[in-house]
């Protein structure tokens, strides 16, 4: 496949398996809260709305701008994200390009909230980047430990040890099963679920960097969500569960990921922030240290 | 009359002047002082000696007719569970009163609600400031001299209701009585 | 100071399409536009009255109004529906006003009771505003005091057809009869009144200009110089002290 | 849209910056306002703004006939209806000298412990939506629609009842009532470990609650907190036992204290109460079975209905604490005075203010719905 349809394919492709994901994430809220939910085509009529509206206040050229960093950082992380039949841009970026890609969403996020001049928004914001600051170590102390386990860290090879021999003995899960642990804590808090929301809130800061969000700016958001649910799945899937050899698997992956965070989400109340950062730093962050030294023991072997 | 009076009560009572009290319901004395400026010491004593901790409320009532403003301080003891109503008349003319919120912190948010609903003063009080009514340019509310109907049918576009069922209802001599 | 053509005539270009103008891409994104509209629905969370109370029971377990795609949001950026849930106090309707012009178009206005249609068991009460279609353009209302949840679905239903069908077009009036609009609002709430939401400047924008949005009531604006910094826009809403 | 002409304002510096909470905020119960001013994230000062929900009550109340008004009263407590009518209907037959009969007693206990019942169930939700836990609140609010769907089978209506009318209530429990209202109440109590495993046991609710908004009992009896916030800072002071009205004496309860004084107290106060509920009203259901009766006095023409001229002060133990009406009557088919005491007028205003300061602003919300503050009836 030419790399400039795999450019085009690889996006459509992850903003319909997020779709289908953020589907799933409502459809399970529903059914541990005793009701039906959503139909099928929801998420999907959700964004075309929101696009669609008639009125869309902008707050500035800062605002404009940022929200495409927010969307145009996310698709680049997708672009870098190895899947079956596809590896884009995997080849020319490793790891560590993604990671740092994967930042660029967040901080998009705070220079635009910061033009709409709205308290709440930047209290989210303030808390989101808190946040990121609690799960980022321990997922980099994984993903450092995964590398060092890989002795690689271009994803491509990465899959190619995992699936050599088709076994379950050589995924990350099984040969690093503490930094597996570590980093599926710090995936959740990736994706801002309770008990990690704090940035969200309504209660306490009406939705926080989204509260000045309409029409096709929140639409915009809503994507991102798709494309996070998505790269932050197949990222863990890639570095721990052996990736995909189809479509299939891979998805069957990402959507098990996914579940357990959704399923987690719905019985916990937020944490405070101090209390996410108190909890990152002690739980996944040891849990990771643990599972790096590991590793080295394995190496040093 | 009542028979019972818990004990520390009869020993405020007697030393506050012009206090006349009766049994208004079980557990519940009403209280009249016939000079107002005695109701802080009333309370006080009350409060300090007959365990009377909880305000549970201060109403005010307009009596036009009288040009009085009653105003009436609940209060309740943990202790002795005998409710107090004490009854203190104002008149409307200054509309001035002393504020308890020193003795009662509840009395603020009473204190602050008459002020808004009766134009009463108080002075000592915590916070006079608009709470309910702040975008309110009217008298105060709760005057009998406010007629709300009138004021309704000057803001507010209002058709009145007069139905035919109601009209006939009229002529046979039903309908509300005054 | 720039020099916006601030109060004056629109000009031609402004014009709103008519349906027949557009093309026939254009009228095929729109109609899915409309069902799209329909289908999701994002309700405003303010609870202005006492009928918020049943508004839990419609959208949770029970009756689930996710089902049709319904979901509240917490701010009026996010929100296509305001619910005026029962009667409104004047400092409330003050606020409600607020809020509608945060929304963005197009929006919908639903009056939950008997209190927003003629003042209900208030109609003699000097608090609450007694019809609500003098001050913001509805769509829909519910009858009864209060409603049931059953009654609000089945409004929330008719609302869905009338978006669909493409006729719940009543958030346009707002911006075509401003001055009508800002005339009742400033009849309530006094001379002074408006609010920091440049609602002309919007209907410009948008091509919502009618020959109602400028007026006598609209011109009292112009002193409150709107669109400079200087004085005045936030004031009026500062709570009288 | 661009809306760059529009106007910035320019403060001075300062550390404390002001954030308003509500009226349009999910996390303020009902329509009501607080401005906190903040340095950084506590809450240093904080204002209440009320009036949001102001109608004049009281003062229509004084437009219509003593029998019309039963149809205002449950609209000033929406959560919780049933207290505001039977404190308006005991003030009204204390003025007018009318004797309830028995059977009417019980089930306006019947009633009370019903409304008391949904507002807890109701406050579950509410509370643990505030700190994020949202099932909670569709748990909660889809098993109080279970006992709504009882009173509609009792009255006719869901939420306004209007059933208790002074000198009884409006009708006699319909066939099978007892039996099915039996039923939920099992549903409910079977309800309620799952609610512990949810929320009252849940780890992060916990560490959330315990501490937040803690007040000790002198500071409760000092701003005329009541009810079940008093009895989280461990006073046993409840209107049912200690000025017992209707048939409460001769039900047996206890009355449910915690110590901590905290927002997690006051939520575990109110799941005690939910089972003293639960114990009250299998009680009535039982004295229901036994007790005939008529279930109301005879009253005279309700449009000509004079009431002698007095005053009344009548008190209820409402889910939110002492609920009180003062009626003044002048011997006239229209009420003179009715001043209208809710809990809430203490909880809102100065606890909360007091309670915020120094807080979290994750916890105002918190704050707010533990004390279980209901802005109508501050607003009235």
């Amino acid at each position: 496949m030419s790399i400039a349809l795999q450019l085009l394919l690889m996006p459509l492709a992850a903003f319909l398996v997020g779709l289908a994901m953020v589907l799933m994430m409502r459809k399970v809220r529903a059914s541990v809260e005793r009701r039906i939910g959503p139909p099928w085509y929801q998420p999907l009529f959700d964004i075309y709305k929101l696009f669609a509206k008639d009125t869309q206040i902008s707050h500035g050229v800062m605002h404009d701008v940022a929200i495409m960093m927010v969307l145009g950082g996310i698709i680049c992380v997708v672009l870098f994200l190895p899947v079956p039949g596809m590896s884009g841009l995997s080849a020319k970026g490793d790891l560590i390009t993604l990671l740092y890609l994967m930042m660029v969403p967040s901080l998009g996020m705070a220079l635009g909230v910061g033009q709409t001049a709205n308290p709440n928004g930047s209290i989210g914001i303030a808390r989101a980047l808190t946040a990121m600051a609690g799960y980022e170590i321990p997922f980099f102390i994984c993903v450092a430990g995964a590398a060092l386990h890989y002795g690689t860290t271009d994803l491509n090879q990465i899959l190619t040890i995992q699936q050599h021999g088709g076994h379950l003995e050589h995924w990350g899960i099984v040969q690093m099963p503490l930094l597996a642990v570590a980093a599926l804590f710090a995936v959740h808090a990736m994706l801002g679920k309770e008990p990690f929301e704090i940035y969200v809130a309504p209660a306490e800061i009406a939705t926080g960097p989204m509260v000045e969000m309409s029409g096709k700016y929140l639409g915009t958001l809503f994507v991102m969500q798709c494309f996070q649910l998505f790269t932050v799945s197949v990222l863990y899937t890639t570095l721990f569960l052996g990736g995909g050899f189809s479509w299939f698997t891979l998805l069957l992956k990402a959507f098990a990921v996914v579940f357990i965070s959704v399923l987690v989400t719905n019985v916990y109340p937020r944490y405070r922030t101090d209390d996410v950062l108190r909890w990152q730093w002690k739980w996944p962050t040891g849990i990771a240290l643990l599972g790096l030294g590991m590793v080295m023991l394995q190496i040093g072997r | 009359m009542s028979k019972s009076l818990p004990t520390p009560l009869e020993g405020v009572f007697r030393r506050v002047p012009g206090v006349r009290w009766r049994q208004q319901a079980e557990r519940h004395l009403r209280v009249e002082l016939s000079e107002a400026e005695n109701l802080p010491a009333l309370l006080a004593l009350l409060k300090g000696e007959a365990g009377y901790r909880h305000l549970s409320a201060i109403s005010c009532v307009d009596w036009p007719d009288a040009d009085e403003f009653e105003l009436v301080y609940h209060l309740d003891s943990y202790t002795t569970q005998v409710l107090i109503s004490a009854h203190i008349r104002l008149p409307a003319a200054p509309g001035r009163y002393v504020s308890v919120s020193g003795l009662y912190r509840p009395a603020g948010f009473f204190e602050r609600d008459i002020h808004e609903m009766f134009g009463v003063q108080f002075e000592g009080a915590l916070d006079l400031r608009p709470f309910i009514l702040t975008e309110w340019g009217g008298p105060p509310p709760m005057r009998k001299s406010f007629d709300t109907e009138g004021y309704v049918r000057d803001h507010y576009q209002w058709v009145d209701y007069g139905p035919e069922w109601l009209a006939e209802l009229e002529k046979r001599g039903g309908g509300i009585v005054e | 100071m720039p020099d916006y053509p601030i109060y004056r005539d629109p000009p031609e270009q402004c014009r709103t399409p008519d349906a027949e103008e557009r093309s026939l891409w254009g009228r095929t994104l729109e109609r899915i536009a409309d069902h799209c509209r329909a289908r999701s629905l994002f309700v405003l969370h303010y609870c202005t009255g006492c009928g918020a109370i049943e508004l839990p029971p419609s959208m949770t377990s029970r009756f689930d109004l996710e089902r049709v795609g319904m979901q509240p949001m917490v701010t009026p950026r996010q929100a296509d529906l305001l619910l005026i849930t029962g009667y409104l106090s004047v400092k409330t309707l003050k606020r409600v006003i607020l809020t509608y012009e945060q929304m963005q178009g197009p929006k919908y206005v639903m009056g939950f009771g008997s209190c927003t249609i003629n003042g209900g068991m208030y109609w003699n009460s000097y608090a609450t505003v007694k019809r609500l279609d003098q001050y913001l353009p509805v769509d829909m209302y519910i009858a009864g005091c209060m409603p049931r949840p059953e009654a609000i679905q089945q409004a929330f239903l008719q609302l869905m057809e009338k978006i669909d069908s493409g006729r719940a077009q009543n958030w346009k009036e707002y911006y075509r009869r401003y001055d009508h609009y800002l005339g009742e609002q400033q009849a309530l709430f006094g001379e002074q009144f408006h609010t920091p939401t440049d609602v002309i400047g919007e209907a410009r924008h948008y091509s919502l200009f009618g020959p109602e949005t400028l007026g006598e009531h609209t011109a009292k604006l112009a002193k409150y110089d709107l669109y400079h910094p200087g004085q005045g826009a936030v004031d009026a809403l500062e709570v009288k002290r | 849209m661009h809306p760059d002409h529009y106007r910035h304002t320019e403060l001075p510096p300062s550390t404390e910056y002001e954030l308003y909470f509500g009226p349009n905020h999910p996390g303020i119960e009902g329509n009501y306002a607080l401005k906190a001013r903040l340095a950084g994230d506590t809450v240093v000062a904080l204002e209440a703004d009320g009036g949001y929900l102001h109608r004049g009550f009281e003062k229509l109340m004084e437009q219509r006939l003593w029998i019309q008004n039963i149809a205002l009263v449950p609209r000033i407590c929406v959560p919780d209806p049933v207290p505001m009518e039977e404190t308006y209907a005991r003030a009204v037959e204390t003025l007018g000298g009318l004797e309830v009969p028995e059977r009417a007693q019980w089930l306006r206990m019947l009633v009370l412990e019903m409304s008391r019942l949904t507002a807890h169930l109701f406050y579950f939700g509410g509370h643990a939506a505030t700190v994020g836990l949202y099932t909670n609140m569709f748990w909660g609010v889809s098993d109080r629609d279970r006992l709504l769907d009882c009173f509609e089978q009792l009255t006719g209506a869901r939420v306004y009842h209007m059933y208790i009318t002074p000198g009884g209530v409006r009708r006699d429990t319909p066939p099978g009532f007892l039996d099915s209202l039996s039923e939920v109440l099992d549903y409910v109590e079977g309800r309620l470990p799952k609610f512990d495993d949810l929320f009252f046991d849940n780890a992060v609710l916990v560490r959330r609650a315990t501490g937040t908004g803690t007040m000790d009992q002198a500071f409760a009896i000092d701003y005329g907190v009541t009810g079940p916030n008093l009895r989280a800072t461990g006073l046993a002071h409840d209107l049912r036992r200690d000025y017992p009205y209707l048939k409460y004496a001769e039900v047996e309860f206890d009355v449910i204290t915690e110590t901590a004084g905290d927002a997690y107290a006051r939520t575990l106060v109110r799941r005690g109460e939910v089972i003293e509920s639960l114990r009250i009203l299998r009680q009535v259901i039982d004295k229901l079975r036994s007790v005939p009766g008529p279930i109301r006095c005879p009253l005279p023409n309700p449009l000509a209905w004079r009431i002698p001229a007095g005053d009344a002060y009548t008190r209820t133990e409402s889910s939110k604490g002492e609920l009180a009406y003062y009626i003044v009557s002048d011997g006239s088919a229209k009420p003179w005075r009715v001043h209208v005491r809710g809990p809430s007028q203490m909880h809102a205003v100065q606890t909360l203010e007091a309670l915020c300061v120094g807080a979290r602003i994750e916890d105002v919300a918190q704050i707010m719905f533990s004390l279980d503050a209901c802005p109508p009836e501050v607003d009235r």
